[in-house]
C-alpha cells in the first residue's frame, strides 16, 4: 500500500531504479585467462590468428618476435615491461569494476577483456599533443592519457557523465551515441590543420578515433570518412572489431573486411593484430606521424575480441559460440607478451612479482575510492546546462532545492 | 495464448511480446527487424522467442544504424510489408529521426494515398532505471509535433498486449513507446475483455478533487499518489492518455469540467512539450470551469542528469502530491 | 560598416551578410561553412563576398550531408573555433538533428562547462516562397523542446544585424531562424542605436483590445493586421518573441495583463508546438487577468502542402483579424 | 497601407510567394547545343571522355561503335533510333519547361540537359517489373516509365507532389531529401528477395536507385550499401555523376572515382560514358539482369555533365567553368547517335524530320496542358494526411473550409 514518504524515505511504493532488466541480463560469466597452453592449442591460435596475408603482426600468440616489411619496431626491455604493466593493470581495472558492477557499487560496465593491446598499442602511439576520440570501451586508451580508473567509474556508477578534463588530458568524454564522435574528430582534426599544426616540426598534432566493428554501418562514420578525405584531416580512425557488436557477428555490418573501407575514399586502410600490442603501436604510430606530416586520413582495423560480454547487462551466452571463444583465448594480449619476456629474458620473476602487487593496490584503491564516492545532489541537475545560464534554469534550481529542503527540514509535508 | 484461456499474469514485457506473437500470426506479412531483436530477442527480450518461430526472414538482426532500419522499413512497407522496428533507446531514434519526418510521415500524404505506411517504430522510453546517458529519455514531443504520425504510450501489461496489435494492424506509422522501467510489471490478462480502441484515452480512476492526466512510465506513479491522496480524503480523477497523437482530450475536458482543476505529469522537459498542450488545450475549452491554473509536473528542462540524481529530476509521488495541495489551495 | 556612418537601407539577407561579416572580422576563429556558402554564397546569398574577403580556410563549402556540417562543427568547436553553420532549408536539417540534440545540446552538460559549443547553425525557415516540398517547413519547436540549445528567430533587417552578432558571441549553441520569405524586405539601420540583448522578446506596437504574440515571417503578417485593426477601432499590442528558448514571456504576462486578451500566431502546426507552450503559460500566469481563452492562429497539423495551397495553409491578414474578431467576441 | 482583403484579392499586403530570391537566383541561361563540331574539337572531346580506361563506352563522341570486352549490345537500327527519339523528346521536355518556368508558369524546373543519354539508357534497360526510386531530376526516366511529364510539371507547378501511381508505372515518387530514396530502394529490394523474385524466372525483379554525385556523401547512401550488400539485396545503385552538386564541384565530395566506392562494401563498381546511351544501356541490363540472378547489389556511375544551371533559381555563372562546359559540349549524348545513325545510313532524313515534329507537338501539348493545370482547393492541404483519418483533421478542415466560405459567399466579413 503506497503512501507519502517521508523524508528519510522518498523512493516511490513501485521500486525504480535497478530493478529493471529480465535477471538473466544482469550476469555475465567472468574469463579465466591463464595462459598456459598446450603446443596443439598454440599452434591453433598461431594458425587462426594470421588468416589473411594482410593482417600486421610483430609478435605472435606464442611469443614469438616476428619482422614485417613495412613495420618495424624498435623496442628495449624496458618499454616492452611498461607495455605489458600497462595491459596488467587495465585488465586488473577491468576485472575490479566488473566485480564492483556485480556488488552493486557500478550501475553498469562494459568491459575491454581481450582488448588491452589494440588499447594499450594505440595509446601509447598518441604523443602527448594529440587528440583522442574514445567511444565508450576505451578504458586502456584512458590509462594511457593519464584519465584515472575512478574518473571512468563515476560514469558507470551514475555519479557524472565524464568528469576528467577533456582538453589538458587529450582525451575527449565517451560518446555513447554511435559512432557521433568521428565526426567530432574529423572536426577537431581539420582545426588542428587550419591552425598550421601539420608538418615536420615537433609541434604537430594529429587526432585519433576510437569506435567499433558495429559502428562501421552509421552514416557518421561515412560522413567523417568522406570530410577528413576531401579535408586532408590528420585524423586517424581506429577500428578495434572485436567481432561483436551486442548480439550482431561481424556479417551483419559487412561483406568483406573492414579496413578495405577506406579503399573507396582514397586513404589508407590497415589491419593489424590486436591482440599484438606491438604491432599496433607500430602501425598506429606510423598513422599518427603520417597525419601530423599531412598525409591522413589513415583507417586502421585492429582485430580483437570481445572476450567478455558486451556490458554486464549483456547475457552473451544467447548467441556467442564458445569455441570462439576458446579459440580467442589462445591469442590473449598479454600471455604472448609474457611468454616473450621470459623467454628472452627480458625480465625477472621480481618484475612479475612487482607487477602483479601493483595491480592489488590499485584494485584495492579502485575499489574503496568507488566505495566513497560521493554522490551529486539535486543541484547537480541545474548545473552548467548553459556556459550563459537563463533564468529559467535559475528559477527551476531554486524551486526544486527550496521544495527539497522542504523534507530533509521539519519532517516534510504531511 | 487461445482466447477463452483463463486470465493469466503477465508482465508488460510478455505482454508485448505475445502482442508481437499474436499480429505475426496474424498476418505473414508483419516483420520484426532492429538491432540485436534476432537470437538476442532485443535486450529487454521483448521480441524473445520470434526468430525461432517465425524464422530469420520475418524477425531479423539489422546493420547497426537507425536510419537504415527506417529507411529500409519505409522501403520495405512500399513493397507491401508491415514492418515492426524496434529503436534500442529512446536516445538512439534520432539518426533515424530524418527517415520518420522527412518520409514515414510524409509518404501517404505526397502520394495521396497511393503509399501506405503500416510501419511500427517502437520506442522503450523513460527514465528510472539508473542507467548512462541516452538511455532515459523521453522525446514523445518531437513525434507528436510531426503530422503524418501516429504516437501512442502503453502503460500496463494489458494494454501493452492489446496496443501493439492495434498499432501494427493500423495503416499509419505508429510511433509505438513503452515505458522502460515498467517492463516487469505485472498485470492478469483476461483475452476476454475487449481492448479500447486504439486512440482512446482512458479515465483510471474517477474522482471529485482534480484530474491528472498522464501517460507512459508516469502512470503508475500518478495512481499511487491518487491512493494516497485518498487516504487524505481527496479522490482525484486519473486519465491515461494512451494516445499522444491524436489526441484523444474530450475525457479530459469532461472530467476537468466536473473537477474544475488538472495537473499534467510527464517525465520529458515541459517547455513546448506534450504538457504544454494538453494546458493549453483544456485552458481554452475548459475556460470557464477551470478554478485553478493547469499545472504541469515534469522532468525539468535541462538534459537528463547523471543517474544518481534521477529520482529528483524524475516526477515521483510527492512531486504529484504537492501540486495536488498548491492546485487545492486555490 | 563603419559605426557613426549614417542610416543605410538594407535588406534583411543584406543585415546577416553585414552582421556575419562583423562577427568574422571581430573574431578570427569564427567559421562559416556548409553547402554553397563558398563561391556562391549561399543560396540566397547571406554568405555573399565572405570567403572573398576571408578565404577559403574560414569560409567553405562542405560535402553534401547535415550531420557532417554540425557534427564536424562541434568538433571545431572543441578545438576552439566558433563555427556558424548554414542549413540550406529548413526540410534538411533533420540529417543532421541527432549532432544537435544527442551532442550539440548536451556537450557542455556532459562536461560540466569543461567544453563550450559556441555554435550557431543558421536555418532560413518558413514558407511563401512557392517552393517544392521541404522548402517550407518551420521546425522551431523541435529545438525550443531540447534543453542546451538556445533558440531564436529574427524578423527584421535591423535584428538581423544585431542578432547574428550576438548569437556567433554567445558561448551556447545558437538555433538562428531566418524568415526566408522576409530576406528581401528593407529597413533603414542605424548603428548608433544599441540593440536589444539577444534573449530578449520585444513590443513592437502598444495597444489596448488585444495582445499578439507571434515570432520570424509572421511579425510582418501580425503588424498588418494591426494596422487593419486600427482602422477598425482595435488596438492590438504586439509583440515578437524573437528569443524561442529560453522563452521570455515577461513581457507577454504584463501584455496580457492590460489586454486580458491573447492571440499567438505561427506558421509552425499548432500541436505541441511554440504556440501551445505560450498559450499554456500565459493562461496559468495570467489566471485571473484572462478575459478569454488565448486562441491560436497556426499552419495546419497537416505536411506542408503543395505551394498552391500555402496561401491558404500559412496564417495571413485574414486569419489573424479573424481571431482578434473571436477574441474580442468573448 | 494594408487594408482588411475582399474576397477578389485575399493575398496580403506585403507580397508573398514568388517575390523571393534575388534577381540574379532567377535567371539561367539557355544551352546551344547544335552539334556542329571541327575536327579538332571532336578529337578534344574524344579525349576528354576516354580519361580512365575504366569508361565503359560503346559509342564515341563522334558517333563511332566501339567494342568493349566486358559489355557487348547487339542494337537494331530501330531500337538505335527509338533510343535517339527518346532523347530528343525528353531534351524538348526538358526546354519546354525551362520556357513555361521563365514565364511563371512553372515555380520552378531541375533541367536534365546533358544526361538524357544516362537517363534513357538506364530507363530503357529496365523490365517492366523492376522498380526504380528516383531523386529529383529523373524526368527521362520517368518518361522511360510512362510516367507523362504533365505529372512531373505538377510538383514544379505546386499544385501537387507526385501524382502518378508510383507501383503501377514502377517509378517511384521524386524524393528531394537527398538521398533518402536510396534506403527505401534497399528495403524496396529486401522485400523482392523476400517474396522469391530472385532466380532465372521470367518474374524475377530488380530495383534501381538513382541519386547525384553530391548525394554519395550523405550517411543514408552507405547505409543503403551497407545494407544492400548485407542482405544481397538485387538493387542496383545508379549515380549519375554531373560532375556538379549545386556550386560544389566533385573534389568537394570524394578523392577518387565514385565507382571506387563499391569496393569497400563487396560488391561491384562500374563506370560508364553516361553521355553514351548505348554504353548506359548495356551496363545497366547487365546489372539489372545480376541482381535479378541474386548477385546484387551493383553500383554504377555515370560520367556526365550538367548542361544547365542546377535548376531555374541557380546562377551557375557565379561558380562554374565556361570552358569545361564547352568541352563537355563536343560530348553531347544526342548529337553523337545522330552522327552514328547518318553516317552508317541507319536512318533517312524522313525519321529526323519526323522526331522533330513529334517534339514540336508534345512542346505544345505540354504548355497548354501545364496552363490549363487546375490550381488545388484548399480541401488539398487536409486531404490524405492519414490513411486512417482522424477527428483533428476532419474538424480543421471543415472549420476551414467555412470560414474559405464566408469570403467567396456575400463579400465576406467586414
Ligand atoms: C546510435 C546508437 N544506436 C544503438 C546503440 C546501442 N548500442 C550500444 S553498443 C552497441 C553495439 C556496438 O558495437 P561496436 O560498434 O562493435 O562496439 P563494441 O561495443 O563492440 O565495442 C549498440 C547497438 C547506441 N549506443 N547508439
Ligand atoms: C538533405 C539535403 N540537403 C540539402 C539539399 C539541397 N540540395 C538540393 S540539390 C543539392 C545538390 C545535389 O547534388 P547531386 O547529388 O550531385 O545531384 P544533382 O543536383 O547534381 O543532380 C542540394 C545540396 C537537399 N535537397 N537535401
Ligand atoms: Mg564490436
Ligand atoms: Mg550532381
Amino acid at each position: 500500500m503506497p503512501s507519502r514518504n517521508r523524508p528519510s524515505s522518498r523512493s516511490s511504493p513501485v521500486p525504480v531504479a535497478g530493478s529493471v532488466g529480465p535477471p538473466d541480463s544482469l550476469v555475465g560469466t567472468a574469463m579465466d585467462i591463464d595462459g598456459s597452453h598446450t603446443p596443439e592449442q598454440v599452434i591453433a591460435g598461431l594458425r587462426a590468428t594470421s588468416e589473411g596475408e594482410d593482417l600486421v603482426q610483430l609478435l605472435t600468440p606464442e611469443g614469438q618476435r616476428v619482422s614485417h616489411p613495412q613495420f618495424e619496431l624498435e623496442i628495449s626491455p624496458v618499454e616492452l615491461q611498461s607495455l605489458y604493466r600497462d595491459m596488467v593493470l587495465v585488465r586488473r581495472t577491468d576485472r575490479e569494476a566488473k566485480a564492483l558492477q556485480r556488488q552493486g557499487e557500478l550501475g553498469l560496465w562494459a568491459p575491454l577483456l581481450g582488448q588491452e593491446a589494440a588499447q594499450i598499442g594505440a595509446g601509447r602511439a598518441m604523443a602527448p599533443q594529440d587528440m583522442a576520440f574514445p567511444s565508450y570501451r576505451e578504458h586502456g586508451v584512458a590509462w594511457c592519457r593519464g584519465v584515472d580508473p575512478t574518473e571512468i567509474f563515476g560514469i558507470f556508477r551514475g555519479v557524472d557523465q565524464g568528469s576528467w578534463d577533456p582538453i589538458g588530458t587529450g582525451f575527449q568524454l565517451y560518446t555513447i551515441v554511435i559512432p557521433n564522435q568521428c565526426l567530432h574528430a574529423t572536426g577537431y582534426a581539420m582545426g588542428q590543420r587550419l591552425d598550421g599544426k601539420i608538418g615536420d616540426a615537433q609541434s604537430a598534432e594529429a587526432t585519433i578515433c576510437f569506435f567499433g566493428d558495429g559502428a562501421t554501418s552509421q552514416g557518421d562514420v561515412h560522413e567523417a570518412f568522406v570530410w577528413a578525405a576531401v579535408y586532408d584531416a590528420p585524423v586517424v580512425f581506429f577500428c578495434q572489431n572485436n567481432q561483436w557488436a551486442i548480439s550482431a557477428s561481424l556479417d551483419r555490418q559487412t561483406r568483406v573486411p573492414l579496413y578495405q573501407r577506406a579503399r573507396g575514399y582514397g586513404f589508407p586502410g590497415i589491419r593489424v593484430d590486436g591482440n599484438d600490442v606491438l604491432a599496433t603501436l607500430a602501425v598506429t604510430r606510423w598513422a599518427l606521424r603520417e597525419c601530423r606530416t599531412g598525409n591522413g586520413p589513415i583507417l586502421i582495423e585492429a582485430c580483437t575480441y570481445r572476450m567478455d560480454a558486451h556490458t554486464t547487462s549483456d547475457d552473451y551466452t544467447r548467441y556467442q559460440v564458445a569455441s570462439e571463444l576458446e579459440e580467442w583465448k589462445l591469442k590473449d594480449p598479454l600471455e604472448r607478451v609474457r611468454v616473450h619476456l621470459v623467454r628472452e629474458g627480458l625480465a625477472e620473476p621480481a618484475f612479475f612479482d612487482g607487477v602483479a602487487a601493483e595491480a592489488d593496490e590499485l584494485a584495492v584503491r579502485l575499489r574503496n575510492y568507488c566505495l566513497s564516492m560521493p554522490a551529486p545532489g539535486p543541484e547537480r541537475i541545474f548545473s552548467k546546462v548553459y556556459a550563459e545560464t537563463t533564468p529559467a534554469v535559475e528559477a527551476a534550481r531554486d524551486d526544486y532545492l527550496a521544495y527539497h529542503a522542504s523534507f530533509t527540514d521539519t519532517g516534510g509535508i504531511s | 495464448m487461445a482466447a477463452g484461456s483463463e486470465p493469466q499474469t503477465i508482465t508488460l514485457a510478455k505482454g508485448l511480446n505475445q502482442g508481437l506473437r499474436a499480429a505475426m500470426e496474424a498476418d505473414r506479412k508483419v516483420l520484426v527487424m532492429g538491432e540485436d531483436v534476432g537470437r538476442l530477442g532485443g535486450v529487454f527480450r521483448i521480441t524473445d522467442g520470434l526468430q525461432k518461430d517465425f524464422g530469420e526472414q520475418r524477425v531479423f538482426d539489422t546493420p547497426l544504424g537507425e536510419s537504415g532500419i527506417i529507411g529500409t522499413a519505409v522501403g520495405l512497407a512500399v513493397r507491401g510489408y508491415r514492418p515492426v522496428c524496434e529503436i534500442q533507446f529512446d536516445g538512439f531514434v534520432f539518426p533515424g529521426f530524418d527517415q520518420i519526418v522527412s518520409q514515414l510521415a510524409k509518404l501517404h500524404y505526397r502520394s495521396q494515398g497511393k503509399l501506405r505506411m503500416p510501419v511500427v517504430v517502437r520506442i522503450p522510453h523513460g527514465g528510472g532505471i539508473g542507467a548512462v546517458e541516452h538511455h532515459s529519455e523521453s522525446p514523445e514531443s518531437y513525434f507528436a509535433h510531426t503530422p503524418g504520425l501516429k504516437v501512442v504510450a502503453c502503460a500496463n501489461p494489458v494494454d501493452a498486449y492489446w496496443m501493439i496489435q492495434q498499432a501494427i494492424a493500423c495503416d499509419d506509422p505508429v510511433i509505438f513507446f513503452e515505458p522502460k522501467r515498467r517492463y516487469w510489471e505485472k498485470a492478469p490478462l483476461d483475452l476476454a475483455t475487449p481492448p479500447l480502441p486504439l486512440f482512446r484515452s482512458r479515465v483510471l480512476r474517477t474522482g471529485t478533487a482534480a484530474t491528472v492526466v498522464t501517460y507512459g512510465p508516469t502512470v503508475r506513479t500518478v495512481l499511487d499518489a491518487a491512493t494516497v491522496a485518498k487516504q487524505e480524503g481527496h479522490t482525484l480523477e486519473v486519465i491515461d492518455l494512451r494516445t499522444l497523437s491524436p489526441l484523444d482530450l474530450a475525457p479530459v475536458f469532461d472530467s476537468v469540467r466536473r473537477t474544475g482543476r488538472l495537473i499534467c505529469v510527464s517525465e520529458a522537459p515541459s517547455e513546448v512539450s506534450l504538457t504544454s498542450e494538453v494546458a493549453a488545450r483544456v485552458s481554452q475549452e475548459c475556460f470557464y470551469s477551470l478554478a485553478a491554473p493547469v499545472l504541469r509536473v515534469t522532468g525539468f528542462d535541462t538534459p537528463y542528469p547523471p543517474a544518481k540524481c534521477e529520482e529528483d529530476y524524475l516526477p515521483d509521488l510527492d512531486r504529484v502530491l504537492d501540486a495536488v495541495d498548491r492546485v487545492l489551495a486555490y
